[in-house]
């Protein structure tokens, strides 16, 4: 793990891998996406390969499905950061919350919100998880504590906050993880959340997706203080940088923060570097970066680094990684197909969800 | 929803300032999700005194101070909301509510319906609204109207002591979001209440005083100012019916309609720019829905489209006042 | 000001999107103090592309990137206005420039009243708006009306690709704020232009088609779906009037009465939510100012009260389309 | 001098006491409020303490004439504070901007807008700084380069950075000094135009009046950091606390960062420490704050410190200081006469100024 930049006084990060204690562990469920699992063994690390690959394929059939009309709207692909979703969410529990951007389907699927219900989101349908009314940038499962893609860069960072609070007063246990964009880092939200959550200390961890570009707009020409973890530092809250294509240092980086969070320790900040290997969005000539930069990033893709390691390592097999890498498309394609056949909310239903229903 | 108390219970004067903070003690008292959140709302006392004293009984944790910060605490708001609490943001006053703007049109008022129905937010956003006391341009807005607009958010506007005291509850019973505007003109207004005056309805427009000749409709600060129009032109033998809105979002369109239908000519005040205002939006109403009731145009009396300016001259001359709501409801009404 | 150009000069076929570009070059072109400023409008070429190619011609200190920072970089291009420059501030959409609402309000709006006269602010901001791509509910509004409600700025809204060359320069020359929307449904819109098209003007709506029985009224994005609604009229022998607003605020009423004087009708389109629309403003003036001139109310067609669904038949039945103004058309003029 | 905060590769602080150079003090009259005159010289010093007289009267009148409701709206008072806008803008030339606050009086008479129309503002009349539009929070004087009070919190703060850009790239020679109180530093925009300015070297002179409140709320119960000399460094500028209370000290460091941002080093920070000894505005009952405190900053009351600080040198006797403060009085005396005297706005001109005046 990097380099602490916190100043002084605050609390020292937990050690990496410290195992978590019985009572979050007994509710998380083994195995199932989004929660730890046994940490650090050989089928967790294989679990983490296949929701990164689970999470490629589906970005890889969006894309595929956008140009065939079939999802519209702005999408986002998540390819190329693949670690960092799979990485944070490993270290979390299901009593833990997740606020997220427009960039948020990596997030959901680790997650564990059901992938028939997010693509049939993307489709628009009745049985996409926000009734089709959402789409790609708005994915929410209040049951999975996911509050949600935001597409107000910086929009979700005072609800992650305001969750936070409500936990903090409640007494209930819980770290709410925050993600957000480099770009959302010059947004004044941002200063004013940082200051806010440092200042109550509340329960936030804050997962800032630093792909080095918003936009079309290098993070130089953005920050006038590049070192992003270094921001959050000055803000009194632990912070590092971490590698985000390795997704073994992403989860022991977010399990000791998550860690110290859920003790008490007020927020941390993880600034995850990482790179996305598309477009921003479906439409963007990529005028702004040239191939080379892009070939160098895409020479560190995190599920070849993961599956590479843990061959080397003797923990898998090729014809593992190829086992899992087309379970994972089947399991896209079946999601595909569902969504199209699913029924789309009637148009009577139009204006249902703009306030709450009341019993008559 | 509990009813007004019967009048057999003993009666005691109160401010419109004391009637809130009883209304928002009380709620404390009452459901300990319920906290208040915003500037300078604990020590300070609130800088119109609501919170006076509320520091004292509650503590820190349910007062609580924020720094210069709207996004983030109105957002935080939300945030507590979302999660099970039943936060009453302040915002000092509607004019830095523009700094939150973003939070309250694209999560509070959209998350419900974005999530296909999973994400409430049961929060109550108060804030003090109007001009009238020469405090310039920045600091003399009304901008119910552009909340008004905003679907997935209800708005109300207390112009009574009663309202004062009644609407919070209400509010925070409602599981979607609740927009409180307290116009600045009504804190020192004096009333007499129930000992035991409880939750008023958030639904219904009011009306203050009956009229057959000419509807004025009104609300938080131009209430009184109709209501003294009212009397002045009941010494030129017009009866003028006087409505308080009460509700800005949605309206009450049965309770104008209803009116309208008797008196057949209306005048709409608002203490909001002209062009724009939530004066427009009831004309409309009242044009599309009344068309062949009404025997004349209705009148909007408004403020005129300048930034308030803060000489007192100036600022009386820019807003509606009692002598533009007798000539607009004569002009109608003659 | 520069009336368009005579007929004879050669004419292009050239999208909405590149009439845009062109006016931008130009200004650049003709005035050193002009400067283009916002949210990837260089190295990305512009969200909407508006902007593409202009960085290389006129380098990074005048097609200027900012970062994220709505509040900054739009009350910077207020400040530099006010020491001399001719800021074209981008805001990428309207929806973020909620961000950036306090700025506009309080600074460029209200400086030149509160100064007594002394700051002007000459600046130009443009912002794309609107709903019709499936962007969903944080990325498709319509606030127009918000923005026509605050005294001290101008608002237009180009509809054609005459006025998307034409405008801007005017609007620059404007010693006081003039906000621009572009509706995004608007940038692929094809038209034909001079070669030596120049600037028209900014003060007057302009009746696109001509009618005798009712006058539909719509800007920006909706004007299209007007004059397909005028088409299909005409084909029951209904003549529609069809009125491009073209100008927000101030609002031009001679325009407006006029034609409701021959037509008698009237049907407003707006993209915003009806509530609180810019449509009801309308709606109420031609009542105030035209009442016996008509012979039916006035229609509304607007957006569904509902934050904007993604899917696709969920957002289409939320905006106005053709077939409601042709349902409203023939209800006030059946 | 306190120590710099500024991280590294920031331009080193032009030395303390630096003489402008001479274009610059050939466009400045001697003398003149709000210019430097013979910086470090004896009528100087004297100069400043006429200066902080003039405030405190003006202020101390205004507090009267708004008992009696003569002035009415919102009053921010400036008693306690006077050696910060005395100080910074002595350092400051004519050809330089100033962005300013609700709590600007001191201000705009330091910078030299005529007393009588300062004056005539708060009595709302035609012969105002704004023509009675403005009143106390909106005083503006162009020829002065004065642009205005401004009553939102932080809303002074991009119209700096504006200004400044529009200097930069017009090749104009000029700092635009942006004045602001710690309750400000909370605000997001406060960070987005310290990034901003910071990004893009704006010739912006920051001078964050920290009065350790901002209303009733504490400087540590708003802020995570409470080092705001520290928090501006963070955007990788130069910064310094300064005892705002002794305005020798405040000139020179002023003077200093002044010569910085005019030489092309970007924008610097000065963090001016001080105190209001009056209510917030003119309701207040104070009760965030105890007696004690209040005192304990009065002892070190800006004009008593310099005027004993002048006397223990012998550069003046205490019947100048008197007689300096009798000055002060009758000047002010005069403008609330005049100011009486003066005509209204004609109510018809109410509508003026909405939008520009054209030729018809
Ligand atoms: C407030 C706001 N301004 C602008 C936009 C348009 N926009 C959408 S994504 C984006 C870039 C954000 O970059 P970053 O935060 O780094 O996230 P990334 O897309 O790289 O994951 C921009 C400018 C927006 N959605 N919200
Ligand atoms: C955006 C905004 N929020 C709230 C207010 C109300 N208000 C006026 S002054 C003030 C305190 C500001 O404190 P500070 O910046 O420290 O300046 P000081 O008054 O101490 O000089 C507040 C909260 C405001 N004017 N603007
Ligand atoms: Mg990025
Ligand atoms: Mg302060």
């Amino acid at each position: 793990m990097s380099a602490r930049r916190s100043r002084p006084a605050a609390t020292a990060p937990a050690a990496a891998g410290t195992a978590l204690p019985a009572p979050r562990r007994a509710e998380a469920a083994a195995g199932e996406p989004g929660r730890g699992g046994a940490a650090g063994g050989r089928e967790h690390r294989r679990d983490l390969l296949r929701r990164m690959l689970l999470v490629r394929r589906f970005e890889e059939k969006c894309a595929e499905l956008y140009s065939g009309g079939e999802i519209r709207g702005f999408v986002h692909l998540y390819i190329g950061e693949e670690a960092v979703a799979a990485g944070v969410l490993a270290a979390l529990a299901g009593e833990d919350n997740i606020v997220s951007t427009y960039r948020e389907h990596g997030h959901a699927l680790v997650r564990g919100l059901p992938l028939d219900c997010v693509m049939a989101e993307m489709l628009g349908k009745q049985t996409g998880c926000s009734r089709g009314r959402g789409g790609s940038m708005h994915l929410f499962d209040v049951s999975h504590r996911f509050y949600g893609g935001n597409a107000i860069v910086g929009g979700g960072l005072p609800l992650a906050i305001g969750i936070a609070l409500a936990d903090k007063m409640r007494g209930r246990q819980g770290v709410t993880a925050c993600f957000f964009g480099d770009g959302a880092v010059a947004e004044g939200e941002f200063h004013e959340c940082m200051n806010l959550a440092a200042l109550w200390r509340l329960p936030v961890l804050f997962c800032c997706e630093n792909n080095f570009y918003a936009m079309g707009t290098a993070l130089e020409r953005a920050q006038a203080q590049t070192d992003l973890a270094l921001r959050a530092a000055s803000y009194g809250m632990p912070a590092w940088p971490v590698d985000g294509m390795d997704v073994l240092a992403v989860e022991e980086a977010a399990r000791g923060a998550a860690e110290a969070v859920r003790s008490g320790a007020g927020p941390h900040f993880l600034e995850l570097r990482t790179y996305r290997f598309r477009a921003h969005s479906m439409y963007d000539p990529e005028l702004y970066r040239d191939k080379a930069e892009v070939e160098r990033w895409r020479a560190r893709d995190p599920i070849t680094l993961l599956a590479d390691r843990l061959m080397g390592a003797g923990e898998i097999a090729d014809t593992d990684v190829a086992a899992d890498d087309q379970a994972a498309v089947r399991a896209v394609e079946a999601a595909a197909e569902a969504a199209r056949a699913a029924p789309a909310e009637p148009v009577s239903d139009l204006t249902r969800y703009v306030y709450s229903e009341r019993p008559a | 929803m509990t009813a007004t108390a019967p009048a057999t219970a003993p009666v005691t004067e109160i401010t419109y300032r004391e009637a809130m903070r009883e209304a928002i003690a009380d709620a404390l008292r009452r459901d300990e999700r319920v906290f208040l959140m915003g500037e300078d709302v604990g020590r300070y006392g609130g800088s119109f005194a609501v919170s006076l004293g509320l520091l004292a009984e509650f503590g820190p944790e349910r007062i609580r101070d924020t720094p210069l910060s709207e996004s983030a605490f109105v957002g935080a708001g939300i945030g507590a909301a979302m999660a099970g609490m039943r936060p009453i943001v302040e915002i000092m006053t509607v004019n830095f509510s523009l700094l939150a703007l973003d939070q309250i049109l694209n999560n509070a008022a959209t998350l419900l319906h974005m999530s296909g129905g999973q994400v409430n937010v049961p929060l109550v956003i108060r804030m003090a609204t109007g001009a009238g006391r020469q405090v310039a341009a920045q600091h003399s807005h009304s901008l119910e109207a552009w909340y008004a607009h905003i679907p997935g958010l209800r708005v109300i506007a207390p112009a009574t002591v009663e309202d004062a005291r009644g609407m919070l509850w209400t509010a925070l019973q409602d599981p979607d979001p609740v927009l409180i505007f307290e116009h600045t003109s009504l804190y020192n207004l004096k009333g007499t209440l129930p000992a035991d005056a409880g939750a008023t309805g958030i639904d219904r427009a009011a009306i203050r005083r009956p009229g057959g000749d000419v509807t004025l409709i009104a609300y938080g600060g131009t209430l009184t100012k109709a209501m003294d129009a009212a009397e002045r032109l009941a010494g030129d033998g017009i009866g003028a019916e006087v409505i308080d809105l009460r509700t800005l979002r949605p309206l009450d369109d049965a309770t104008i309609l209803g009116s309208v239908a008797r008196t057949h000519r209306a005048v709409v005040i608002d203490e909001g720019w002209r062009s724009g205002s939530l004066a427009a939006e009831i004309s409309a109403r009242i044009a599309e829905q009344a068309f062949y009731d009404l025997d004349a145009p209705v009148q909007r009396v408004c403020s005129a489209e300048v930034p308030i300016p803060y000489a007192r001259h100036l600022e009386e001359a820019a807003l509606p006042q009692p002598e533009g709501i007798v000539a607009a409801a004569r002009a109608v009404a003659g």
